[in-house]
Order: structure tokens, then C-alpha cells, then sequence
């Protein structure tokens, strides 16, 4: 059971990321990608880890793909929708690998929680996330929330538009 | 049976690919995505590992790894503006001006 | 069940992370104070900058002889990392000291730019310290993402955005395959601390020749060869360093390698002791590759900031000179080495800064026919300064060579020696046409823009002492550096 | 019991007034306190180095090592900062600070006025600096310090007056030259340091090279490359042929800095290398045979070429090539302390004549400036019957001049005659060499008495404006003059040959140093020709007055006749007046060959000054340095690629391995 799944969700991830890396148009990468790490995280629920599933989802799926998607917008990257083909053609990658990843996500839900393959059962509970997290890696927790905050500082000095600018110039005068 | 190495190979292929990706790839948001798919193929080795050895710490590892790609996403996404603003572009081709 | 707070409190020494802690903060009290400062004026955070490099100085300082250990095996202040956190602080005061004037000709005096460099020195300091490849990662994430931002730090100079996002691709394109060998690494041994992988090599040496410990070892020195800026890891050097702003090249020639070979050496020596004849083997090719291409292509350059870069590589090749001899000498070589590399570099470096125009296009050989007599005292410094990257005594970078060729020379790698000494003899004529045109050449110029401003002088004056006391006494040093490896 | 530990104090003076002047002159201002601080500083360590000096020759033990601190050290690979005195550095010490101090104090006068006069200080006590920690250095490398530091302040010295291009041409062919010289020498120890280390021995020092050299064998390659290198690099430092061109230039430079750097010590330290390693070099007699035939061969092309020119610091300036020819002969017939003897002299008539020229250039250049005349204060032409004007200049003038002629009785005369002594009979010596030697003699008695009769006796042929502003220097120019004067008088007094029925307390002296070799390797003059020493003595006095004759004739009583002369024997008049042509050979085959080619290969870019050694191995890296530079093209793509490529190519080598 599990080892179908997993080769229904490698081969999904595989063809996302094929069809991500040759897209011409971004936002198709985007969207592919986004597909990818659906999968992956399907399969990293497979593995025992819920939580980092959950944060694959959430924090590249949702965060950082949707900014990706956003500065691609905004900088107007996306070339002219001059139709290649039939748009069954166009959709039936993106539909199929939704297709199969719903499928996938709901044998999981509705299989046992531990089922993983191979090597000792291993399953990470939040809870022992959380215990290893802080008993162990206090310091990294440290380091990454400074990282977090400088980068956002740094992030926002450096993508500061022109308008800013100009009213510092104001500001001095 | 699906042993670990199936996971490996699986990481190590999308890996491959993210880094093909990268050298091919002429806009340098699309570039940075497959930067991003590289990771996440470390990430897929790390749980599969952290699964196989039974320890936790591959799964911390990953927290971390992600952690890390938002501020640099947050930090490269906020470069590349910048290049686009002054250069209107931001295919790769176009960052050479400094050369030789 | 115990309590959360309890149990991560029980792992936890400040005294092992004091000195980044202190960075830190100093480094969020002065965004704090750029919020009530007017625009552009950035002196006093300048000023508190080195007031906390000072403090941080004095407490890492607590550090040596008396090494802290702390948070579960993750980092330790010992005399190692301490002897690098003194180069790093070194490093980051010189290159403060510079910037103030400079980035109000360029027009940015920016608030943002002290605490970043705050940070990542710390992150060069938790590089150095992390006995973990979980803090070694984060320190060199979090210096790498500090210096991205740096390098294109102006904003609108197409130049410099042009080295932060090169920098930024290249640089996270190497993230990722230092991410996979310690995945690998991880995946060998179980752990992820530096010590326990050597222990564990030790007691499995048939793990030794497994492709996935080998492969895990290649792959994760990736990482640190592309911030050593060692062939072929080398390409985003001469880019970044030449549209990066002036100061901060100065700081990425000097810091992040020091911490890029202090993160190998830790895991190099304490980790994989083991496979020793695998990564002498891949150094020794490396050294050599690097060598020959910093110092063979540096030749054609008449970009001064660009000529640098490329004798940077080549230096990183000298140093890996050191890591390949593996013993005493060549190790502590390493150390020696760069802290003189420091003191050298950037006093070049703030040359530069205070012979440029606004935007720079003057830093070329053209550019400083003769400089050195219409401005006297930086063409002696920059010629002092040039000497001691040629290698000749007496001076630091004399030296350094002398203890890294005769560690190699310890080692049997006779031919290294050698080849590294043929090299230093071709870097001759590189740093030589730059005194040729300080001083042979007829003045196109005058040089009036040129002032003094007492920052750069201070930090030329730090140089200059500390090239000339490295050189004629190297002894002392040498012996703490001594002590301060494994 | 002696002391010598406060030997230190002897380069730290110059070392101080450097910095000093270096970093306050400008703020000081004041020509006199900088120049006193200069002067003082220099005066002072010669004090210290007379109170060291006179202290050895009362000690029974000669040879000392003062060991300042440890510089590096490596497993049993130790050096230190340490200093060496033993009668050679001893002797070197007294010369460099006493003719030092003595130079320090004309340039007061000299360089009254001109500007950056506090630079000047500033180098010239570098300069003091670098040549005692040469001079002193009980290593190699400390030696090589000191070497590198000399040619540094030469090379500043020679381009002071940088605004003028001929003087920023003239440094820069010093440099080029030098830097060839200097990577022999750099060859030479590193051969050397190997071939000890082979046997166990690594070491840079000078007593335990000296000690352990015996483990060489003696007349292989190994003594013989090394030594054949060290003497490229003195052949580069002390202006031999080959490399001899850079000096006529380098009088480009202020008088008092040729008088000193080229002509009393920095062009005498390959002299004193050679001396300093003599254990070595009497271990390899096929390089002293060739340090032999170009000392006299340097000895006799310089002074021919000294023949027929006519500015005065030339004529001075190819007279020091010819003298250090005369002691690279001496040391390369094994006569070590007949060379350093002629060191000692030469370095006090040769000062003595540049200084006296000096005076003469400045009360020229006063005279024209007064005048409002351009003419070249230099040129002997213009002058003549300046005696009158100029009484202690010339008086100074005159006693080097029969000096270095060679007349009995002054110092130049016993040590040209020992070097000439040993040339004949030593057992590294021959006949031709001493003719050489002798012919040169001649020359150098002819174009010295040229020079003094054109600018002394006769008829001022000065422009007739400009004739009454000639007048004597003030003292501070003058006594430094009548100093050296009068040790070019009795100066050799210290080293009259037994054959005269002196002591050589000189050659005792030196003893210490040079006997061991001498005695190991058999070097000493021939009994059997013991015969020849009056004779000889005879000829070389005779051909000195010969060689003053004939320039009485030609340029006193029959002034017309050099002109007719150089009508019959145009070509020859030709060749030697552009000093056989060999700069012009030198740019033809080096030079333009490189420029040439240079603007072959890439056009428009300018060839700077280093390009001007074209060699196989630059081509190679200049080719390449341009490849590797293509690669570098700012894409991203091709960067990210070379990582890819190199981290498979590294897989391949261990999947293959």
C-alpha cells in the first residue's frame, strides 16, 4: 500500500519538478513547484514527520511560493498568454498531478498514522518535535530568530522602493 | 519493499534536476526556485534518514533548512527587485556587467 | 513531564555564545537608535559599532584558556574559536573604521549597514565556534545572507546590485550542496555533531570508504571552498568583489574566509580525521588549481578592487596549503595566516577607500600613477601593505608564507612548498606594477580630492602596525596560534 | 669581559630619525632641526659603532652573535633577529656610519632649499637603516632585508627629483636591474638552504653555513650554482657586467646619495656578500674564476668608457664600476681582504670625489642660477681653472684624485697594488688578469687627471655672466670634504704590505674571517713568483704616471689635441663616448624586443616597466593569465557550471582513483 503511494507521489514530484524547471512561463514554474512540494510533503508524512509536512506546506507551498508568485506579478514577468496548443493539453499535467496528490492525500489520511516503510517505526509527534527542538537546539532557535530578524531588516532596506526614497531626500531637506 | 535508498534516490534525482535546472534556467527568480528545489531534495534525505536512524535530529535539520530559505527568499527576492528596477530585466544574461 | 522552559535551560552556557550575544545586541540597540536618528547621519553608530567590537573583544577574550562548552555539544568558546573571533573583530573594525566617510561620498550613509556587519561577525563567530554542523550552517547562513545584503547594499548602483545577486544565486546554489553532504554526513553517522562523527568513524573505519561518507565530505566542502573562494568554487569572486561597496569587500576578503577555514578545520581535524589521505588528496589539488588561477589571471587586471579579488584566491590557495600539510606547523600556519591576511588586505583595502572618487571608476593602475609621491603616506602604506602580500620579510605576509610552506615542507609535500613559492614569485609582478605606477609613473593628477579622514588613516595606522609587529615578531602570535589549535 | 649587547642601538638610530623625519618632518619644516635629527642620528650609532668596534680589536674572541629575539622558527629551522660582529661587520659598520655621517652632514649644505628636504633625511636614514641591518645580519634572511631595503631607498633616492623624467626613468632601470639581481640571490640561498637541508642541516645563518659547508661537496654543482647565483645578485647590487647599466643612470639622484648609496656602500654590499660567504665561494673555484674575468673585465670596459665622457658625475660614475671591478677581481682571486681593503679606501677617495664633485655641481648650478643660464652645471666642459675659486674643494679633489690612481703613499695605492699582487700571483690568479687589472690602472690615472685638469687648471671656460658667482662651498660642505680627504691620504696606512715594510694590520685583522678558507682551500700567493712584487710595483707606479702624463699633455699643455685625436680615431671616440653602445644593445635586445611583441599581441595596452624582462615563462603566464581571464565572462551560468564541472571531475578522480 505505502510503496504505491510513494510511487505514485515520487513520480508525481518527478514530473512536477520536470515540468517546473522547463516551464518558459514563471508563474507555470511557480504553480508546478508548488505541486512538487505538495508531493514531498506527502512523502515526508509517510516518513514520520507530520509536523514538517505541515510546515512544507505551509512555509514553501504557501509562504515562499506564493512570494515567489507575488514578485513575479508584480514585476510583470509573465510573457504573452499566446496559447500553445489545446488547453487540454495546457491543463492536464497540472490536473493530473492535483489529481493524484488528493488521491494520495486521502489514502494517508485514512491509512494507520506509523504505517512507514522500512528501517524502526519512527514517528515524530509535535510533541517530540517540540522536546528535541528546544532540549537540544536551543542555541540554532537562537540563531535562526536573529537571522529572521536581520534578514527582514536587511530584506526591507534593500527592496525599499523609490517613493521611500525620495521622501528621505525630503526629510534631509 | 521501499527501503531508505528509494528515498535517497529519489532526493539525489530531484536534486539532479533542481541543479539542472539551475543551469539552464535564464530568469534568475526561476533560477532561484530551482536553488529551492535543491533544498527541498536535501530536505527529502534528511527525513528519510532521520526515519532510517530513527533520531530526530534530520527532522530538526529540515525546520532549520526551511527557516533559512525564507530569509534568503526574503533577501534574494529583495535583490532581484532592486536589479529590476535599475536594469528592467533580470534574466541572468544581463548580470554581466562585471566581467574579466 | 518536565517543563519546556526547564528543559531547554538545562543545556544552556552564555559564557560559550557571550561574545555573538553581545554582537547582537549591540547590533539591535543600534537599529533601535537609527530609528530616532536623522537621516544620514550614521558617526554614532559608527562609534558604537567599535565600542561593541571592543566589549566583545574583552569577553571573548575570557574565552582563552578557558574554553565554554554549552547548548547540548553545539558550540564551544575555546582557544580556537577564539583566536578566530579576535581575526574576525579585527577584521570587522578595520572595516568599520573605513566605511563611515566612504559611504557618505558613495551617498548612503546607512544605519542598516553597522548592525549588519555586527551580525555577521557573529555569524563568523558561531562558524568558528560551532562544534555542531547544525550551528556551523547556521553561522555561515546567517554571515552569507548579511554580506548579500551588504554587497548590493547600493541600491542604486547597477554594479553593486549586480555583485549582491550574484553573490546571492551562487551563493545559495552552494548552500545547497553543503545542505546535502551533511545530509549525507547525517546519514553516515547519525549525528550531526562534529566530535560524535569522529567518533564514530573512528569506531566504524569501515564507514571510512563509503562513497556516501566520501561523497558527504566532497560535497559539504563545497560550501566552505565556495566562501574560501577556492578554485573551482572561485568564480563569483572577482565579480562580487569588485561591485561590492569598498569597505565590504575589504570585510568579505578577510572574515568569511577566516571563519569559511575555521568551520573546515573544525570539521576537517576533529570530524573526519578519518579520512585524512581523501581530503589532503582533494586540497592538495585545489591548493595548487587556486594558487595558479588567483595569481595567473590577477596579472591582467588593472581593476585595483578586481586585482585584489583575484590575489585573494590566490591566498586562499596558500592558506590551503596549511590544511594540507595537517600538521601543527601548517595549521597554526593557517591561523597565523590569516590574521595576517587581515591586517594586510584591508589596510589595502582602506588605501582604496581613501585614494576613490565618488563611484570608483579611478581605482585602476592608471588611476594611481604616482600616487605615491603626491600622497606620501598612503603610497608608503600601500606599498608596505603590497610587500607584505608579495611575501617579503619582514613583514606579516612573509611570515604567514614561511609557516604554512615550512608546515607543507614538515609533511613531505616538498613540491607544494615549492610550487607555492614559483606562485608568490609570479604574484611578484602583479603588486610590483602597482608600486611601479605609485611611483615611476608621471602624476596624471593631482589628487586634491583625496583627504584624510581620521577613520581609514586609524584603521591604515591598525594595518600597518600590526603588518610590520606580525612580521618582525611573528613568534608570539604564533605560539598562541599554537595553542589554539586541537 | 666584553659586551656587545647594545650592538642594536647601531641600525635603531637611523631607525628613529627615520621615522622622526619620516612621520613629523613634514609638520617640523624646519631644514635645520630635521637635518640635526638626520645627522645625529647617524652620528650617534657611529659612536656606538667605534665604542664596538674598538672593543673587538682589544678582544681575543672575534666573533660575536648577539641574538636580539627570535623572528621564526620551525621545528630546528631557527632565525632570529640577531647581529653578527667579527672584523668584516666591524669594519663595514665603521665605514657605513662614518662616511654616513659625514654625507649626512653635506647634504645640509647640498640640499639647502629643495623641496621635500625632510624626505630626504627620511630615506637617506632608511637607507643607513637597511645597510647596517645588511651589513650586521647574522642570517641570510636578515641580510636580505637589509638587501631589499637598500635598493628600495636607492631606487627613492635615484627618483627624487621624480618631476624630472630622465631621474623616474633612471630609477626605474635600477629597479628592473636590481629585481634580476635580486631573484639570483634569492635562488642562490634557497639552493644553498636545500642542499644543508639534505644533510640534515637547515639553517640560514652564517656561522653554521660556514660551519656545516664542508658537507657540500667542494667544486660540485650544488657550491657552484649556488654561489654562481649569489654572484648574479651582486653583480646586480654592485653594478658588474652584466648588470652594470642602472649606475651611470642612477646619478640622476642628488650628489651626496650617489656619493653615498653609489659609490661608498650599497653598490659594495655584493663585495661584502661575497666576503661574508668567502667559506663558500673558496669551495667553488669555477666561480671564482668567473667572479675573477668579470671583475676585470668590468674593470677595464667601465674605465674605458670613463675615457671620453664629459659630465662629471659620469666620469665618477663609471670610475666606481671600474673600482668594483678591482675588488670582485680581488675576491674573485681569493684575496678577500685585499678586496674589502679596497672597499675601505675607495669607499673614502670615491666620496671624497663625488662629494668634491657635488660642491663643484652646486657652486655651478648657484653661479648659472645667479646668471639666470640654463647650461648644464654637470658638464666638464664648461668649466676649468676652478682651483683658484675653489681651494679646498680642490685641494680634497686632488689628493683622491692621486688616491685613486694610485700614487705610493695614499691609500688607494696599497690596495690596488695588493689586489694587482694577488691577481699575479694568487694561486686562483694569472697573468692576464693582472694585466687587466694593470691597464685599467692606466685608464683610471688618465680619465682622474682628464677630470681634474678640465675642471680645475686652465682657463674658466665658464659663460662669461655666470664667471664671478663661482665661488668656494660654505663649511658644512667643505669639512665633510677635508675629512675624507685626509682619510684618502692615510687612510691605507692600516694595510702597507710587508714587502714595504709594514704590518698589514689589516689583513691581520681580518684574518679571523678569511684565513680558515684561504688556508682549507689552499688560496694563497705564490712563493715562487715572491720575486715579481717590487716589479710589479714599479710597472703599476709607472703606468699611473704614464696614464697622468698623457692627460697633462692632452688636456693642459696641448688642449687642441684631444680634438685631433678624436678626428683619427673617430669610430673608437664614437663607441666609447656612447659607452660601446650597450644600452642601446640592451633596449634593442630586451627593451623594445618586449614592446615589440607586446604590441603584437595585444596593441594599446601599455607595457609597463616589469614587462621589460621578456622570458619564456611571462609569455607562458601572460598567455594563459589572458585565457583564464576570458572564462571569468559574469555569467552566472558559466560560474555555476565550473562549480558542477569541478565538483564531478573531483567525483571522477575518487570514483576512478
Amino acid at each position: 500500500m505505502t510503496a504505491a503511494i510513494f510511487y505514485i507521489l515520487s513520480a508525481a514530484a518527478l514530473l512536477a519538478t520536470l515540468m517546473a524547471i522547463t516551464r518558459k512561463n514563471p508563474v507555470h514554474a511557480v504553480i508546478y513547484l508548488v505541486h512538487a512540494f505538495f508531493a514531498l510533503a506527502l512523502i515526508f508524512f509517510i516518513l514520520g514527520a507530520p509536523l514538517v509536512a505541515a510546515w512544507e506546506v505551509i512555509i514553501y507551498a504557501g509562504a515562499i511560493m506564493v512570494l515567489f508568485l507575488f514578485i513575479i506579478m508584480m514585476l510583470e514577468l509573465t510573457p504573452g498568454e499566446a496559447a500553445r496548443g489545446p488547453g487540454w493539453q495546457r491543463w492536464a499535467p497540472v490536473i493530473l498531478l492535483s489529481g493524484s496528490i488528493v488521491v494520495c492525500t486521502l489514502l494517508l489520511m485514512t491509512a494507520e498514522p506509523q504505517a512507514g516503510p522500512g528501517g524502526p517505526n519512527f514517528y515524530a509527534s509535535p510533541r517530540d518535535f517540540g522536546y528535541g527542538l528546544f532540549k537540544e537546539y536551543a542555541l540554532a532557535v537562537e540563531i535562526v530568530s536573529f537571522q529572521l530578524l536581520f534578514a527582514a531588516v536587511g530584506a526591507f532596506y534593500v527592496g525599499r522602493g523609490e517613493r521611500t526614497r525620495r521622501r528621505a531626500r525630503g526629510d534631509e531637506r | 519493499m521501499i527501503t531508505v535508498n528509494h528515498y535517497l534516490v529519489l532526493s539525489a534525482i530531484l536534486f539532479a534536476l533542481g541543479t539542472f535546472g539551475v543551469l539552464t534556467r535564464r530568469n534568475a527568480i526561476v533560477i532561484f526556485m530551482c536553488i529551492e528545489l535543491m533544498l527541498n531534495a536535501v530536505n527529502l534525505s534528511f527525513i528519510a534518514l532521520s526515519h532510517h536512524l530513527g533520531n530526530l535530529d534530520g527532522q530538526i535539520f529540515v525546520f532549520f533548512v526551511m527557516t533559512v530559505a525564507a530569509a534568503e527568499a526574503a533577501v534574494g527576492l529583495a535583490l532581484m527587485i532592486t536589479f529590476f528596477r535599475n536594469r528592467e530585466s533580470i534574466e541572468v544574461d544581463d548580470i554581466s556587467m562585471l566581467k574579466w | 513531564m518536565e517543563n519546556l522552559v526547564q528543559l531547554a535551560m538545562q543545556n544552556v552556557n552564555f559564557a560559550a555564545i557571550m561574545p555573538s550575544l553581545v554582537l547582537c545586541c549591540f547590533g539591535m540597540a543600534i537599529l533601535l537608535i537609527n530609528v530616532f536618528m536623522p537621516r544620514g547621519k550614521t558617526t554614532s553608530a559608527s562609534l558604537i559599532s567599535i565600542i561593541a567590537l571592543l566589549v566583545t573583544a574583552v569577553v571573548s577574550l575570557q574565552g582563552w584558556n578557558n574554553p565554554q562548552f554549552g547548548f547540548a555539544g553545539h558550540v564551544a568558546l575555546d582557544n580556537f574559536a577564539t583566536f578566530f573571533n579576535m581575526t574576525f573583530l579585527l577584521a570587522a573594525g578595520l572595516t568599520i573604521l573605513m566605511s563611515d566617510d566612504y559611504l557618505r561620498r558613495e551617498g548612503y550613509p546607512i544605519g542598516e549597514y553597522y548592525p549588519l556587519i555586527l551580525f555577521s561577525t557573529a555569524g563568523a563567530m558561531w562558524m568558528a565556534s560551532g562544534t555542531d554542523l547544525m550551528t556551523i550552517f547556521l553561522g555561515l547562513e546567517v554571515l552569507s545572507i548579511s554580506l548579500y545584503i551588504l554587497a548590493g547594499m547600493f541600491r542604486h548602483q547597477l554594479q553593486s546590485n549586480e555583485a549582491g545577486l550574484k553573490y546571492f544565486l551562487l551563493g545559495a546554489f552552494s548552500t545547497g550542496f553543503l545542505l546535502y553532504g551533511i545530509a549525507l554526513l547525517y546519514g553516515v553517522a547519525g549525528t550531526t555533531n562534529v566530535a560524535d562523527i569522529g567518533l564514530y568513524l573512528s569506531a566504524h573505519p569501515a564507514m571510512i570508504g563509503n562513497p556516501m561518507t566520501v561523497a558527504g565530505m566532497l560535497l559539504m566542502s563545497i560550501g566552505f571552498l565556495f566562501k574560501i573562494a577556492a578554485a573551482p568554487f572561485h568564480m563569483w569572486t572577482p565579480d562580487v568583489y569588485q561591485g561590492a561597496p569598498t569597505p565590504v569587500t575589504a570585510f568579505m576578503s578577510a572574515g568569511p574566509k577566516a571563519a569559511a577555514f575555521a568551520a573546515l578545520m573544525r570539521i576537517f581535524i576533529l570530524g573526519l580525521a578519518g579520512l585524512q589521505s581523501e581530503w589532503t588528496s582533494l586540497l592538495w589539488g585545489l591548493a595548487i588549481l587556486t594558487m595558479i588561477i588567483g595569481n595567473v589571471t590577477a596579472i591582467y587586471q588593472t581593476n585595483l578592487k578586481r586585482m585584489l579579488a583575484y590575489s585573494s584566491i590566490a591566498h586562499a590557495g596558500y592558506a590551503l596549503v596549511g590544511l594540507v600539510a595537517a600538521n601543527a606547523v601548517g595549521v597554526s600556519g593557517i591561523l597565523f595566516y590569516m590574521l595576517a591576511y587581515t591586517f594586510m588586505n584591508l589596510g589595502a583595502f582602506a588605501v582604496l577607500v581613501l585614494a576613490g572618487k565618488k563611484g570608483e571608476e579611478n581605482l585602476t593602475l592608471e588611476g594611481f600613477s604616482g600616487f605615491g609621491f603626491k600622497r606620501p603616506f598612503l603610497g608608503v602604506a600601500m606599498t608596505i601593505f603590497l610587500l607584505s602580500l608579495m611575501g617579503i620579510p619582514p613583514t606579516a605576509g612573509f611570515a604567514g608564507k614561511f609557516y604554512i610552506f615550512a608546515g607543507a615542507i614538515k609533511s613531505g609535500y616538498i613540491w607544494l612548498a615549492i610550487i607555492g613559492v614559483l606562485n608568490s614569485a609570479v604574484s611578484l609582478y602583479y603588486y610590483l606594477r602597482v608600486i611601479v605606477y605609485m611611483y615611476f609613473k608621471d602624476p596624471q593628477e593631482d589628487y586634491s580630492w583625496v583627504s584624510m579622514h581620521t577613520g581609514a588613516v586609524v584603521s591604515i595606522v591598525i594595518a600597518i602596525v600590526g603588518v610590520l609587529y606580525l612580521g618582525i615578531i611573528p613568534g608570539k602570535i604564533m605560539e598562541m596560534a599554537k595553542l589554539a589549535i586541537f | 669581559m666584553h659586551d656587545y649587547s647594545l650592538i642594536w642601538l647601531i641600525p635603531f638610530f637611523p631607525l628613529v630619525g627615520f621615522i622622526v623625519n619620516g612621520l613629523l618632518g613634514k609638520k617640523i619644516g624646519n631644514e635645520k632641526v630635521i637635518g640635526a635629527i638626520g645627522t645625529l642620528a647617524i652620528a650617534a650609532s657611529f659612536v656606538v659603532s667605534c665604542k664596538m668596534f674598538f672593543q673587538l680589536l682589544g678582544d681575543v674572541e672575534k666573533t660575536h652573535e648577539v641574538i636580539l629575539f627570535s623572528w621564526m622558527s620551525v621545528g630546528q629551522l631557527q632565525i632570529d633577529w640577531g647581529f653578527l660582529l667579527d672584523p668584516l661587520s666591524a669594519l663595514m659598520i665603521m665605514v657605513v656610519t662614518g662616511v654616513g655621517s659625514l654625507i649626512h652632514l653635506y647634504s645640509n649644505g647640498y640640499m639647502h632649499g629643495e623641496e621635500g628636504f625632510y624626505r630626504y633625511f627620511a630615506y637617506l636614514n632608511l637607507f643607513c637603516f637597511s645597510m647596517l641591518m645588511l651589513v650586521l645580519g647574522n642570517n641570510a634572511l636578515v641580510m636580505f632585508v637589509g638587501w631589499e631595503g637598500v635598493g628600495l631607498c636607492s631606487y627613492l633616492l635615484i627618483g627624487y627629483y621624480f618631476e624630472k623624467k630622465s631621474a623616474g626613468d633612471a630609477a626605474k632601470k635600477a629597479f628592473v636591474v636590481n629585481r634580476v639581481g635580486d631573484f639570483g640571490f634569492l635562488i642562490g640561498l634557497f639552493t644553498l638552504f636545500w642542499a644543508l637541508g639534505e644533510h640534515g642541516v637547515w639553517t640560514f645563518q652564517f656561522t653554521k653555513i660556514a660551519e656545516n659547508a664542508h658537507l657540500l661537496p667542494a667544486g660540485g654543482v650544488v657550491v657552484t650554482v649556488a654561489t654562481l647565483c649569489f654572484f648574479l645578485g651582486a653583480t646586480g647590487k654592485s653594478a658588474q657586467i652584466p648588470l652594470y647599466t642602472w649606475l651611470p643612470d642612477a646619478m640622476e639622484g642628488p650628489t651626496p646619495v650617489s656619493a653615498l648609496i653609489h659609490a661608498a656602500t650599497m653598490v659594495t654590499a655584493g663585495v661584502y656578500m661575497i666576503g661574508r660567504m668567502n667559506g663558500l665561494f673558496s669551495m667553488a673555484p669555477d666561480t671564482m674564476m668567473v667572479i675573477a674575468i668579470v671583475g676585470a673585465a668590468t674593470a677595464i670596459f667601465a674605465a674605458s668608457i670613463g675615457l671620453a665622457q664629459n659630465d662629471i658625475k659620469r666620469v665618477l660614475a663609471y670610475s666606481t664600476v671600474s673600482q668594483l671591478g678591482y675588488m670582485f677581481l680581488a675576491m674573485g682571486v681569493g684575496a678577500f681582504s685585499a678586496g674589502i681593503f679596497h672597499l675601505m679606501t675607495h669607499a673614502f677617495f670615491k666620496a671624497c670625489l663625488f662629494l668634491g664633485s657635488g660642491s663643484v655641481i652646486h657652486a655651478m648650478h648657484h653661479a648659472y642660477h645667479k646668471a639666470h643660464l640654463h647650461d648644464d652645471p654637470q658638464d666638464m666642459r664648461n668649466m676649468g681653472g676652478l682651483a683658484k675659486k675653489m681651494p679646498i674643494t680642490f685641494i680634497t679633489f686632488f689628493i683622491s684624485t692621486l688616491a685613486i690612481s694610485g700614487i705610493p703613499g695614499l691609500s688607494g695605492f696599497f690596495s690596488k697594488d695588493e689586489i694587482l699582487w694577488w691577481a699575479f700571483s694568487s694561486t686562483r690568479g694569472g697573468w692576464i688578469l693582472w694585466l687587466i687589472g694593470f691597464i685599467a690602472a692606466g685608464m683610471t690615472a688618465f680619465y682622474m687627471f682628464r677630470l681634474v685638469f678640465m675642471t680645475f687648471f686652465g682657463k674658466q671656460k665658464t659663460d662669461a655672466r655666470a664667471k664671478d658667482h663661482v665661488h668656494e662651498s660654505p663649511l658644512v660642505i667643505t669639512i665633510p670634504l677635508m675629512v675624507l680627504g685626509l682619510l684618502a691620504l692615510v687612510g691605507g696606512w692600516v694595510g702597507i704590505p710587508a714587502a714595504l715594510g709594514g704590518a698589514n694590520r689589516f689583513e691581520h685583522f681580518l684574518a679571523p674571517v678569511f684565513e680558515h678558507a684561504q688556508e682549507t682551500y689552499g688560496i694563497h700567493s705564490q712563493h715562487s713568483l715572491h720575486a715579481f712584487e717590487f716589479p710589479l710595483m714599479g710597472c703599476s707606479i709607472g703606468i699611473a704616471l704614464v696614464g697622468i702624463f698623457l692627460a697633462w699633455i692632452m688636456y693642459v699643455k696641448n688642449p687642441e689635441l684631444p680634438g685631433r685625436l678624436v678626428a683619427r680615431f673617430r669610430w673608437l671616440h664614437t663607441a666609447i663616448f656612447n659607452k660601446w653602445f650597450v644600452d642601446e644593445l640592451y633596449d634593442g635586445l630586451f627593451v623594445n624586443a618586449t614592446k615589440r611583441l607586446g604590441r603584437y599581441f595585444w596593441k594599446g595596452f601599455d607595457v609597463p616597466v616589469i614587462d621589460g624582462i621578456v622570458n619564456g615563462v611571462g609569455w607562458l603566464v601572460q598567455g594563459s593569465s589572458r585565457v583564464l581571464r576570458f572564462i571569468q565572462n559574469g555569467q552566472i551560468h558559466s560560474y555555476a557550471m565550473t562549480m558542477v564541472l569541478g565538483m564531478v571531475v573531483i567525483v571522477a578522480v575518487y570514483v576512478f582513483k
